[in-house]
């Protein structure tokens, strides 16, 4: 073997660092990263801006790590650039959003569309519940259009809601993934929709905030809260799910784990050949195992 | 006497009064007949909604008064949701009064470091708060680590401060209570005439020996103390403090001041004219909302409205700086 | 009362004040002349706390003073009005009264009432009768200069600065002003009158200092002087005062106007000729610069109708305000009107450009530090001289000339009037506006009396006084106007 | 001969040669011990980073200087990306200058009907290119039914467009050629004067019989049509039509403007000193990501950077508008 004491730098470039499953991205990262003594780990913030996570990733080159982390912020921005770290042989993981061509050493990243899958699913179970069949009115809150997260995380639900005629989306306000706008535009529909059975956020702060709008007309009881994201922590979706605020979310996994994983055997061991692609499974957070997942 | 800050209200007023009848006229229909935008619940919904920026904008009027502009007030007020939020649930108080006044008073020094920046300094306002805007912004992230801070549903002193401070009549009476003040203060105070006259021409206010430089460093004083506070009222509205929360909360705000008719280059507007102009925003997004408008098309009919609102409230005369 | 010993002030390399001396006793007008640009202005600024002079010493009553700001003035009980009126356009007249003024006690919150009571006796005593509220802006130049007197009469001044304070003034307005001085001199009030108006100077001041180049170059007492020898003193050369030369006859018509109604002006009907100077007198207010903005197509015309024979130019009357471009050079501000013709395919040929206003700006001997200086840098009348020459340049065969020698002295005014008979020799028609009936009568062939927007009287040059124009000013019924 | 664009170069020179030099001091060293900041690939990153708001920048100093200010130049980009993208991948063109045509010509369009409302109406720059920011942004999400339009790495006419276009020296040389035009025009046309004489006194050159109102009409153009062009290359470079992009660089665009000199109030600026406002930003985020800043304190380093560089390329004197 080499010398003993390889320090390692890993560069991870964040495509933003503003909402809490990003922050809590890189919060995991660090923590795990942080244990091994021989790897330096550095994080850049895109802030939502295809042009600047390019410039970082591209400062990133030019200092040439051991291995580079990308998430990236749009799946067609980045592709050349990323391809450009291949060609200096820096390895490169990307983290769960896909890009235009393989220009990475290893894919790891969930399923969207399966999530919206499962929530549509656990939404007419939930409507069967209440009304004995499959009908209902659903209002959809949506995040920033045109983003792979909320594209499919709409469609999935609307795919299955498609198979039931009377289960209905009756509004579907767009409230770029934040709580706060979701709450006023949670509260315009309360005005206009006298009947709601189930409110479904593409995110968890915007289920939340769909649910303080609810509880100021004092309707929070009249219907139920989905989200996604399933974070953990204070502020994140599970603990929402314990304190009966969401009925439920569905863990849309940080992938961290599975990359620093991966990352440690590229750095550590060069005859490690990583898998092209990881897919992790997302899991359903109710009250039934909320308390065991938050522990975690 | 007629009184400067009454000037250009009818104008204003017109503007207002069309939105707001077309508003009526399209307003959806409820079961029982009535207009969903005249229901009580949904007029003080809009009220609700504005206050936010609409406590901001009332400070804001002052700076664009004098002939500065504050971009940094939406950094401010995540900076206040946050520090308000840490003071609650770390334990570091246990008072829900220490808390906010923790949280307002940074806010306020921050401005007041605009401010001397500004005073003491050949520096245009634009790049002193774009600065601020973003160093500030930092300081927010930094300080609460990227999280949000969340406050809870149960029994403890943050969320006894949360069920407190959302309620709805607190929110809009806080903005009342501001507006009556600054309108007070721009009208019927000398600091008040201090303000219109550093904008009005600021080589006379120095030769006439007005405390030009105190009078800025204020301004931006108070555009920090009100973002903070505007920040204590989003920590508990939204239940959580959020050092990504306020983003592009000033342009909302300047663009209230604006279209209540202030001049950007200084000197002339109205508090009441702000006033107008943040309802003329927040029945406009109302509407539209109300009547589901798909939400690229509502943009773009929002971009003809606003120009439109502004035709109205102008006659002919003055430069369009 | 008040010594001023030795001041210096530079700005830049230009030497503003390089020596002022000067010695005020109570109760009296004191004149402070100079060509443009001689230092008069700076030297009441810095009397005044506006400007930080370099070195000197100022006296107050035999004791050394400093005046570190406007406000240590005011404590000295010195009072200015400024040459470019620094008043708020947007604050009501009141509130220019009182704002920073140390006579006017108020605690935090503004009285509306007090105020009110306070402003009344100044406003009237200025001859001036709008409401307390109006806003400045909304006065006219005339009206602003008399808000500008109130205020400074409202801080109970011992020592009053005025610079030029009439050159905005028509005679009525002047003559209210020479009654104030002559009352504010009874009650023990000292008066620093800076002007380049010979005639008012020998009317109201009892002494006269001069500065030339920045330096005190003497005092005299009025009484035992005449305006030549001050003059002289001033420019340092004698001054020819060439009378009218005598013209030859008027050529075709170059303009024709006929019932011309505006917001301002009701039915206004004349003609100008070819080689002739026509002067349009009124009163402040009377429609005269209106006029100029109506035939310019500046202003909307409701009736009436304009015809005119050739290209029309129009020098305003406010120069900061409607004339120059403050922060670009005398040379962009002399060419911007007519750079078609020094540049190619819209390029400007930087060359030609200077070539092209060189003759015109000696012709006017103005006087600047370099053609790539600010105009701001300018003294009044050289910034005038500049805006001349941007017309000069664009030649028009009719221009509209509102007050153009506003701010000038004697000598520069010498250099206008020559300049406006040869554009008249050379076939141009002249519209002169001026607030100085001498000069009116100087240079018109023949006058145009304006009264409230109409037509009150018109003389020829032979059968105008200066009482006839005046009557027919003040008061609709034009005594001795000869119907057209 | 003086040209007044350059008078005000030396000193916006000096900020900027304090910030390359600090970069140069601090800048990691690579494995051969050169710096890593000094490496002509990272300095030709450093110039494809900032050619885009370099090239909106530009134009953003036509319209400050005649006292305006243009808030949608996001918005215009993100058009521009998507109609570039839209006419490439949807076989409505087989060339790519017809589709770059398009997209440029529609931006252009925009600007001249902001720069429209502006010289014929008395509503303010800002009000007006608020709302375009708006309604533009609304526009181009509706046109791609909010849609990224993703330009592939095949072999079809798309991406034979982003092979040519995202290439750094087009792009840098881009910036290049648009700045020369852009000082040349200012400093050497009877356009660029109208431009300054426009801002300075806008009623003495109605006075002076300048064509003001084409000459509002015209800068805003430009700055539609730059915006346009500036989308065209950041479709290239980010391989897709974006109904997103472009979010705050109105932000970006003036303050490189105001930090390299331009007054807001207009009447005075230059070209130069706007190339070293962009270059300035550029430098300094370089330099703080090279040496792996925490983004937060970057942030608030940036801010106190921003705020030097302006104070050091300030004397005493003018005023703070
Ligand atoms: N702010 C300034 N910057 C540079 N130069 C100045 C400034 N103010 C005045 N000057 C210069 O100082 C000199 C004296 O100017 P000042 O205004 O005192 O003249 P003045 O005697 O009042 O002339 P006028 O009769 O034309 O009003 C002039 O040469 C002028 O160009
Ligand atoms: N900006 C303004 N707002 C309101 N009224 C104005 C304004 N400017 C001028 N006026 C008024 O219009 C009338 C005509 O003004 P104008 O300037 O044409 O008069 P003038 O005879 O040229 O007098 P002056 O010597 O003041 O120039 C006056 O009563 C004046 O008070
Ligand atoms: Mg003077
Ligand atoms: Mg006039």
């Amino acid at each position: 073997s080499g010398p003993a004491k390889k320090q390692f730098f890993v560069a991870f470039s964040q495509a933003n660092n503003a909402e809490p499953y990003r922050a809590a991205q890189n919060e995991l990262m660090t923590q795990l990263f942080a244990r091994q003594p021989d790897v330096k780990l550095v994080i850049s913030d895109a802030q939502q801006d295809n042009s600047r996570q390019v410039a970082q990733v591209e400062t990133f080159i030019r200092q040439k790590p051991d291995l580079l982390i990308v998430a990236p912020n749009e799946r067609a921005a980045l592709t050349a650039v990323m391809g450009q770290a291949m060609d200096a042989k820096i390895p490169v993981i990307c983290l769960e959003r896909d890009i235009l061509q393989p220009n990475y050493t290893s894919y790891v990243h969930s399923d969207n569309l399966t999530i919206g899958h499962m929530a549509g699913e656990f939404i007419v179970e939930q409507l069967q519940k209440k009304y004995g069949a499959p009908r209902g009115n659903v209002v959809a809150i949506r995040g920033l259009l045109g983003v792979e997260g909320e594209i499919n995380r709409d469609k999935g639900a609307r795919e299955v809601f498609a198979k039931y005629p009377d289960i209905k989306i009756i509004a579907d306000p767009v409230a770029d993934w934040i709580q706060a706008k979701a709450k006023d535009r949670m509260t315009e529909v309360l005005r206009a929709q006298p009947k709601i059975d189930v409110v479904y956020g593409h995110n968890d702060p915007m289920a939340v905030g769909a649910y303080l709008a609810a509880r100021e007309l004092g309707r929070d009881k009249e219907m139920l809260f989905v989200g996604v994201d399933g974070l953990g922590g204070e502020a994140g979706g599970i603990k929402k799910v314990m304190d009966g605020v969401l009925a439920a979310t569905f863990v849309y996994p940080l992938c961290v784990d599975k990359a620093v994983d991966v990352a440690l055997h590229i750095l550590r061991d060069s005859s490690f050949r990583p898998e092209k692609e990881y897919r992790i499974i997302p899991t359903l957070v109710t009250s039934a195992n909320a308390a065991e997942l938050y522990g975690k | 006497m007629k009184l400067p800050a009454f000037a250009a209200l009818p104008k204003n007023f017109l503007a207002l009064a069309g939105i707001v009848l077309l508003a009526i006229a399209i307003s959806p229909v409820a079961a029982d007949g009535s207009r969903v935008f005249l229901e009580i619940g949904n007029l003080t919904d809009i009220l609700r909604q504005i206050s936010l920026i609409g406590i901001i904008s009332l400070a804001m009027t002052f700076v664009i008064l004098t002939g500065g502009i504050d971009l940094s007030v939406g950094s401010v007020l995540a900076l206040s949701t946050s520090l308000t939020a840490m003071w609650l649930t770390r334990g570091y108080t246990h008072s829900v009064a220490v808390a906010i006044l923790v949280a307002v008073a940074a806010c306020a020094l921050a401005g007041a470091v605009n401010g001397l920046v500004i005073a003491f300094t050949d520096i245009q306002p634009f790049i002193v708060t774009l600065a601020s805007m973003i160093g500030v912004r930092g300081l927010a992230k930094w300080l609460s680590s990227n999280q949000n801070i969340d406050i809870g549903f149960g029994q403890d002193l943050a969320a006894h401060f949360a069920a407190v401070f959302r309620q709805k009549a607190l929110v809009i009476g806080s903005y009342a209570a501001a507006s009556a003040a600054f309108w007070t203060l721009l009208s019927r105070t000398v600091f008040g005439r201090h303000v219109r006259a550093t904008g009005d021409n600021e080589r006379a206010a120095l030769h006439a020996g007005l405390p030009v430089r105190s009078t800025k460093v204020w301004v931006y004083t108070l555009t920090g103390l009100l973002s903070g506070f505007a920040g204590v009222l989003y920590a508990a509205e939204n239940h959580q403090g959020n050092p990504n929360a306020g983003v592009a909360y000033e342009l909302d705000a300047i663009a209230a001041v604006v279209i209540g008719g202030t001049r950007l280059s200084g000197g002339k507007g109205s508090i009441s004219g702000t006033i107008v102009g943040t309802l003329i925003m927040g029945v406009l997004t109302n509407m539209l909302r109300l009547n589901n408008v798909d939400s690229n098309v509502e943009m773009m009919i929002k971009a003809v409205i606003i120009v439109l609102a502004v035709a109205v409230q102008r006659g002919k005369g003055g430069n369009g700086a | 009362m008040l010594q001023a010993r030795d001041i210096r002030k530079h700005y830049g390399g230009v030497h503003a004040l390089k020596g002022a001396n000067f010695d005020l006793r109570p109760g009296e007008v004191h004149a402070l002349v100079g060509e443009n640009g001689a230092g008069k202005s700076t030297l009441a600024r810095i009397l005044a706390g506006s400007t930080r002079a370099d070195g000197g010493s100022i006296l107050r009553d035999g004791r050394e003073v400093r005046i570190a700001s406007p406000l240590d003035a005011q404590r000295l009980g010195i009072g200015i009005i400024y040459q470019e009126l620094d008043l708020f356009p947007n604050l009501t007249a009141g509130e220019n009264i009182v704002a920073g003024n140390l006579r006017f006690r108020e605690g935090a919150m503004v009285r509306f009432g007090e105020m009110e009571r306070f402003c009344r006796p100044f406003l009237a005593q200025a001859g001036l009768s709008c409401p307390v509220d109006t806003p400045a802006g909304e006065l006219s130049i005339g009206q602003q200069q008399m808000l500008a007197i109130a205020r400074a009469l409202s801080m109970d001044a011992r020592i009053l600065l005025m610079d030029e304070p009439t050159s905005s003034l028509f005679d009525d307005a002047a003559e209210r002003l020479f009654e104030l001085i002559a009352g504010l001199k009874m009650r023990g009030v000292s008066i620093v009158y800076v002007s380049h108006k010979m005639d008012e100077i020998f009317r109201i001041a009892d002494r006269a200092t001069v500065l030339r180049d920045g330096e005190t170059v003497g005092t005299v007492e009025i009484a035992a002087t005449s305006v030549e020898s001050i003059i002289r003193t001033m420019v340092g050369r004698d001054v020819t005062i060439a009378q009218r030369a005598g013209r030859g006859p008027a050529g075709e018509v170059a303009l024709e106007v006929d019932g011309l109604t505006t917001a301002k002006l009701r039915g206004v009907s004349f003609t100008v000729h070819r080689g002739e100077v026509l002067g349009i007198a009124g009163l402040v207010g009377s429609g005269r610069s209106e006029l100029g903005a109506a035939l310019a197509g500046l202003d909307r015309v409701v009736s009436g109708a304009i015809r005119a024979r050739g290209g029309f130019g129009l020098v305003p009357e406010d120069r900061r305000v409607e004339g120059l471009m403050m922060r670009m050079s005398v040379l962009e501000n002399g060419t911007i009107a007519v750079l078609p013709r020094v540049s190619r395919a819209g390029f400007v040929a930087r060359t030609a450009e200077r070539r092209m206003l060189d003759p015109v700006a000696a012709g006017l001997a103005l006087n600047c530090p370099s053609m790539d200086a600010p105009v701001s840098q300018l003294s009044g009348g050289n910034q005038q001289k500049v805006l001349l020459a941007r017309w000069l340049l664009v030649n028009p065969d009719i221009l509209f000339l509102d007050d153009p020698t506003r701010g000038i002295d004697v000598g520069a005014k010498q250099d206008i009037y020559r300049m406006v008979e040869e554009l008249a020799r050379a076939g141009k028609a002249i519209l002169l506006v001026s607030s100085e009936l001498p000069e009116l009568l100087r240079l018109s062939d023949r006058i145009v009396v304006l009264h409230e927007g109409r037509v009150a009287a018109r003389y020829d040059a032979e059968e105008a006084t200066q009482e006839r124009i005046m009557a027919a000013a003040t008061a609709a019924s034009g005594t001795g106007a000869r119907p057209q």
